[in-house]
C-alpha cells in the first residue's frame, strides 16, 4: 500500500506530450477523469505520459501502465486483454476498483484502435 | 434507545467479516432490515401468497385485507388517509409519477417548475426532462453553509410557476428544510408543492396535514423496508383531478374499445400486480419504527451527529459539508480532507491535502466500516462545491456512539496510509 | 415429473384449511413460490443487503454482483444478453414504458398502433391511450374460437403502423399465438414487433433469438419469483435509440443543470434504487424452472389440459373458450356453465342454465379450490363473447391429476348447489 | 344455502315500476348492474323492485332488501350503516362478497340522499 501511495502522490510520467497521439477518457463509475499521451515510432511504444484527477488506483495504474508500456510492440499491447491487464498490477481488486484500474489501459486501447482505423 | 438490543434483531449485523463486526454508515443509501421484516415477507409467501384485488377464494381475498391494511399503516403513519396512498416501487417512481402525469393534464408549454440546487437526481432530473416540452425549469439557490435560500426562491415563484418540489432532508449535506414555512410561501402563490422526503419519513416524524404539502414521496427500503416499495402520498383531491400515470390491469372500473374508466385514487395509480410482499415488509418496518417512536429515532440521530461533529473537531483539516447545527440537520455527514476548504483545487493528486473520497471508502471498508463515497446522485451540488466527490456516513437507529469512535480510528487509518495531515 | 416432490418444495401447500390441502388452480393471476426462492430472499437481507452501483464497501459490491448476476441468468433463460435485460416492476410496466418512451421520440401524429381484442388490459390501455396525442390503435379480430385472425392482421398491417403488440399466450382463452410467423408479417412492414410475454416466458420454452421479437415483457410473481420485480427485454440496438422512461439516480453518467448524459441500456431503463431482492428471487425461480426444464413444464400443462378436457366433456352444458386442440393453448381453462354456448342470454337469473362465475368461485373456494372468476382484466375479450365474465383454472407445475379431479367434484358440487343440468 | 339459491332463482320483486324513484348502479368488483325501482308514500316505502344481472348474493340481497324494506321509514333506513345491513342477511360474508351484498343496499341510499337535496 505504502509503494502504491509513493507512486500516486509523485507519478513519473505526470504532464503532457506534444505531437502526441491522445485521448481523453472518464470513468462512468465516478466521472474521474484521464488523459493519455502516446508516442510510437516504427510499432512501438516510445513515450507516455498522463493528466487528470483519480482516485489512488487510476492514478497508480496509468503510471504503471507509462511505466511497463514504453518499449513495447503494439501489436503486444493490443492482444492483452482486461485480465491480463490487472494481472501486471501488483494488488488486487473488487469489480469496482477494477473500473479504476482499467480506465487508462481502456484509453490506451482506444488510442490504437483509432489509429488503425485511420 | 437501547441501540445494541435494537441491533440484535438485525441478522446482518450478526455476521462477522475478519472477524471483525459490520459497521454499517449508509443507511441514506439503504438501510438493513430487522428480523420482524424479513420474517413477515416468508410469513406472508409460505401462507397467504395471492393476486389481490378481484379474487374471490379465501387466500386472494386475505391477501387484499394484508395489501389494504399496510396501506392504512402507512396512511397512520404520516398522518393521511388510505386513499391517499399510492403504493410506488421507490420515490424515484413518485417523484417521475408526478412529472409524466402532471405533463398529460396539468402543465403547458411556458409553465414554469422550481427545484433547488441540492436536490438528488430523482427530484431533479424528471422535472428537467420536462424542458423538451417548453417547460420551465429553475434552481432555487443554497447558502455556502448549505441552506435553501428562501429569498431566492420568492423571488423566483412568480405566476407561471405550477410546481415547487423539494427534498425535506438533503441526503448529503443533511440539511432539513423548513417544509412547513415552505409550504405556506408556496401555497399563497397558488403552486403545487411537491416534497421528497426520502431522507426525512424514515428519520423524523412526518405529518402530512402539518406540513400541508400536496404530496410526499418516500422509499421502503430506506427505513428499514424491502426494497422495491416505495410510497406516493397526496392530497385525495388532486389525485382524483390527475390523469393515471401506468396503465393497466386493477386501475380501472371499466375497459371497452371506445371507452375507459378509471379507477378511482389510489388504485387509479396502481397498475399491474402490486407487490403485496413489499407493503407487508413496509408495514411491518413502521411498526417496528413507530415501536421505537420517530421522536426517539429523530433524537438519537441527532445525538450521534452532535458527538460525531465533536470528534471530527480533531481533525482541522477535514471540511464538513451543510449545516452546522444539528437542530436544523440529519444524521448524514459528508465531508472531505481538504485543509478545511468546502472548495477543491484542481490537480488534486499534486498535493498530500486532498483525499480522493473512492480511497477514503476503500480504506475504511478493510476495517469493515461501510459508508458512501461519489456525488450521492446529487452531481448538481457537487458542482456547486466544485468538487468531484465526497465522502458520506449516515446514522440509524442501528448505529452508536462506538461506530463513531471505529469511524474515527478508521478516519485517523485513512491518513496514515494516504501519509496526509 | 414428479409432482407431489415439487409440492413438498412449496411451503404454503403444507398448508391446511379445514383439513383439507390447498388446490392452486390460479397460477395465471400469480404462482406460488418453492422455498429456494423464499429462502434466497431471507439469505439476501441476512447477508448481504445494500444498495448497488457505485458504492465502494464489499457489501455494495457484492450486492451489484448479485444483481448482475440475476440479470446475466434472465438473459440466458431466454437466449438473450444481459445489456437487453431491463429490469421493471412486473409486465405492465415494461409495456408501460415502451408507450411512453415511443411516445418521447418515436411515434408521431398519425402513427398506428396495431394490438387486438385477445389482450389484457396491460397491453391494451397503454396503447390506447396514446389516441390522445393523435396516435391511431387498432384491434386484429379474433376468430370465435379464440386464434388471432392472422389475415385481419394483414390486411391491417399499413405503412402507417409503427408498432403491432400482441401476448404470446392468452390469459383467458389460453391461445398460442404463432410469435415465429407474427413476427416475419410484422417485421416485413419494417414495424416493431412488442411480445407480451406475462403467460409465456412461465410456461414454455421462450428463445428471444428465435422469435425475433423486438421485444417481449413478463413478470416474476407468475414464474415462481416474488412481487414486485419484471423483465423487458429489448434489442440492444433499439434500446440503444429509444428515450429513457423513468429518470433520476443510477440511470445517468452525468448531471448538470445545462446538460444530462445518460446511462447506456439497460441502466439508463433503471431509475432509483433497484429491486436488488426481486432480482434474485427471479433468478432464483429460474433455477428452479431451468432445473425442471421448460420443454418439460410446457409438456406437463399439455397433458394435465388434454386430461382435464377429457374430463370437463362429461359435462355439455359447460362452455370451455378458446382452441380446442391442446397444442394450439397453454394450461388456461376459462369456462361457463350454458348449456353449451359461448354467448350468453342477458337477463342471467331468469335462467336455470348460466352460474354466475363469482358464484362458481365462491362455491370451489369452500372445497379449498381456488380458481379466478371474472373478467380477467380482458373486458374488451368478454365483449366480444358478450359474456361478464368466465370462471378460469390454470396449471402450473404444482398441479397435477389429482388436482384436476378434485376441480370435476368441485364443478359437480357447484351444478348441485345451483341446481342446475 | 339451498333458501339462497331459491330465492336467488325465483326473486319476487324481480322487475320494474312505473313512476318510481330508479337508480341504476354497477359493483365495481365484477361491473354487475342493479336498478332499483322504490316508490314513497308519507316518508314510507311502499314497493320496491329491481331488473338486473348478477350473482347469487347480489341478487339475494336485493330480493331481501326489498322484502324487509316495504314499509319501513325512510329515515329509519338512512341510519342504517353497511354493517347494520349486512346483520340483516341470514349469511355471513367475505370483504368482497360484501361488496355483492351491499349493491343494492348503496342504490337504496342513493335514491333516498337524491330525494333529500331536491
Ligand atoms: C397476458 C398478460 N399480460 C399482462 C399481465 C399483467 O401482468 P402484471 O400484473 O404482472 O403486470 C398479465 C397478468 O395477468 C397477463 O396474463
Ligand atoms: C433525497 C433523496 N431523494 C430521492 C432518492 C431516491 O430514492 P430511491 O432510489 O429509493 O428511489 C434518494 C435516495 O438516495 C434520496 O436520498
Ligand atoms: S474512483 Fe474514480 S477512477 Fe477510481
Ligand atoms: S359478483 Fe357481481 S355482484 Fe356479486
Amino acid at each position: 500500500m505504502d509503494y502504491i501511495i509513493s507512486v500516486y502522490r509523485k507519478p513519473k510520467n505526470y504532464g503532457k506530450l506534444e505531437n502526441a497521439h491522445s485521448k481523453s477518457e472518464s470513468n462512468p463509475f465516478c466521472g474521474d477523469r484521464i488523459e493519455l499521451f502516446v508516442k510510437i515510432e516504427n510499432e512501438k511504444i516510445s513515450e507516455i505520459k498522463f493528466t487528470g484527477e483519480g482516485c489512488t488506483i487510476s492514478i497508480f495504474s496509468a503510471e504503471m501502465l507509462s511505466e511497463n508500456f514504453i518499449g513495447k510492440n503494439v501489436n503486444e499491447i493490443k492482444s492483452l486483454s482486461d485480465e491480463d491487464y490487472l494481472k501486471l498490477l501488483p494488488i488486487s481488486l473488487t469489480p469496482t476498483r477494477q473500473k479504476c484500474a482499467l480506465l487508462s489501459f481502456r484509453i490506451m486501447k482506444n488510442i490504437l484502435r483509432d489509429l488503425e482505423k485511420n | 434507545m437501547d441501540v445494541k438490543k435494537i441491533r440484535e434483531d438485525f441478522p446482518i449485523f450478526r455476521k462477522m467479516i475478519n472477524g471483525k463486526r459490520i459497521v454499517y454508515l449508509d443507511s441514506t443509501a439503504t438501510t438493513q432490515k430487522p428480523y420482524q421484516v424479513i420474517e413477515k415477507i416468508k410469513e406472508f409467501y409460505e401462507n397467504y401468497n395471492a393476486n389481490v384485488h378481484r379474487g374471490i377464494y379465501s387466500l386472494s381475498e386475505y391477501s387484499t385485507e394484508l395489501y389494504e391494511k399496510s396501506r392504512e399503516n402507512v396512511a397512520g403513519f404520516i398522518n393521511a388517509h388510505p386513499e391517499e396512498i399510492v403504493f410506488v416501487r421507490n420515490t424515484t417512481e413518485g417523484l417521475n409519477l408526478l412529472s409524466y402525469s402532471f405533463l398529460w393534464n396539468f402543465l403547458k408549454p411556458g409553465d414554469k417548475i422550481l427545484i433547488s440546487m441540492m436536490e438528488h437526481h430523482s427530484n431533479f432530473i424528471p422535472w428537467v426532462r420536462l424542458k423538451h416540452f417548453n417547460i420551465d425549469v429553475d434552481f432555487i439557490n443554497i447558502t455556502e453553509e448549505g441552506y435553501l435560500d428562501l429569498e431566492d426562491l420568492k423571488n423566483k415563484l412568480d405566476k407561471r410557476t405550477k410546481i415547487v418540489s423539494l427534498s425535506h432532508v438533503s441526503n448529503v449535506l443533511g440539511t432539513i428544510n423548513d417544509v412547513n414555512e415552505i409550504s405556506k410561501i408556496v401555497h399563497d402563490n397558488n403552486s403545487i408543492f411537491v416534497v421528497d422526503g426520502a431522507q426525512s419519513v424514515p428519520h423524523t416524524p412526518v405529518d402530512v396535514k402539518k406540513i400541508d404539502c400536496d404530496f410526499i414521496a418516500f422509499s421502503g427500503h430506506k427505513m428499514l423496508g424491502p426494497m422495491g416499495i416505495g410510497v406516493l402520498y397526496g392530497k385525495y383531491d388532486i389525485l382524483k383531478e390527475m390523469a393515471p400515470f401506468l396503465s393497466g390491469g386493477e386501475m380501472i372500473k371499466e375497459v371497452h374499445i371506445n371507452n375507459i374508466i378509471y379507477e378511482d385514487p389510489p388504485l387509479k395509480f396502481e397498475a399491474g400486480t402490486p407487490n403485496v410482499e413489499g407493503s407487508l415488509g413496509l408495514s411491518a418496518a413502521i411498526d417496528y419504527l413507530k415501536n421505537i417512536g420517530m421522536e426517539n429515532v429523530r433524537d438519537h440521530e441527532k445525538r450521534l451527529t452532535d458527538y460525531a461533529f465533536k470528534k471530527m473537531d480533531e481533525f482541522d483539516d477535514i471540511v464538513i459539508y451543510g449545516p452546522k447545527n444539528v437542530e436544523k440537520r440529519g444524521g448524514v455527514i459528508s465531508f472531505n480532507f481538504n485543509n478545511g476548504n468546502r472548495y477543491i483545487e484542481k490537480e488534486l493528486i499534486k498535493n498530500d491535502i486532498f483525499v480522493h473520497p473512492h480511497d477514503v471508502a476503500g480504506i475504511l471498508d478493510s476495517e469493515n466500516i461501510m459508508v458512501r463515497s461519489g456525488h450521492h446522485c446529487a452531481e448538481p451540488l457537487m458542482d456547486f462545491y466544485r468538487i468531484p466527490a465526497t465522502t458520506r456516513a449516515s446514522f440509524y437507529i442501528y448505529n452508536d456512539e462506538e461506530d463513531v469512535d471505529i469511524l474515527m480510528d478508521g478516519i485517523k487509518k485513512v491518513r496514515k496510509v494516504m501519509k496526509i495531515g
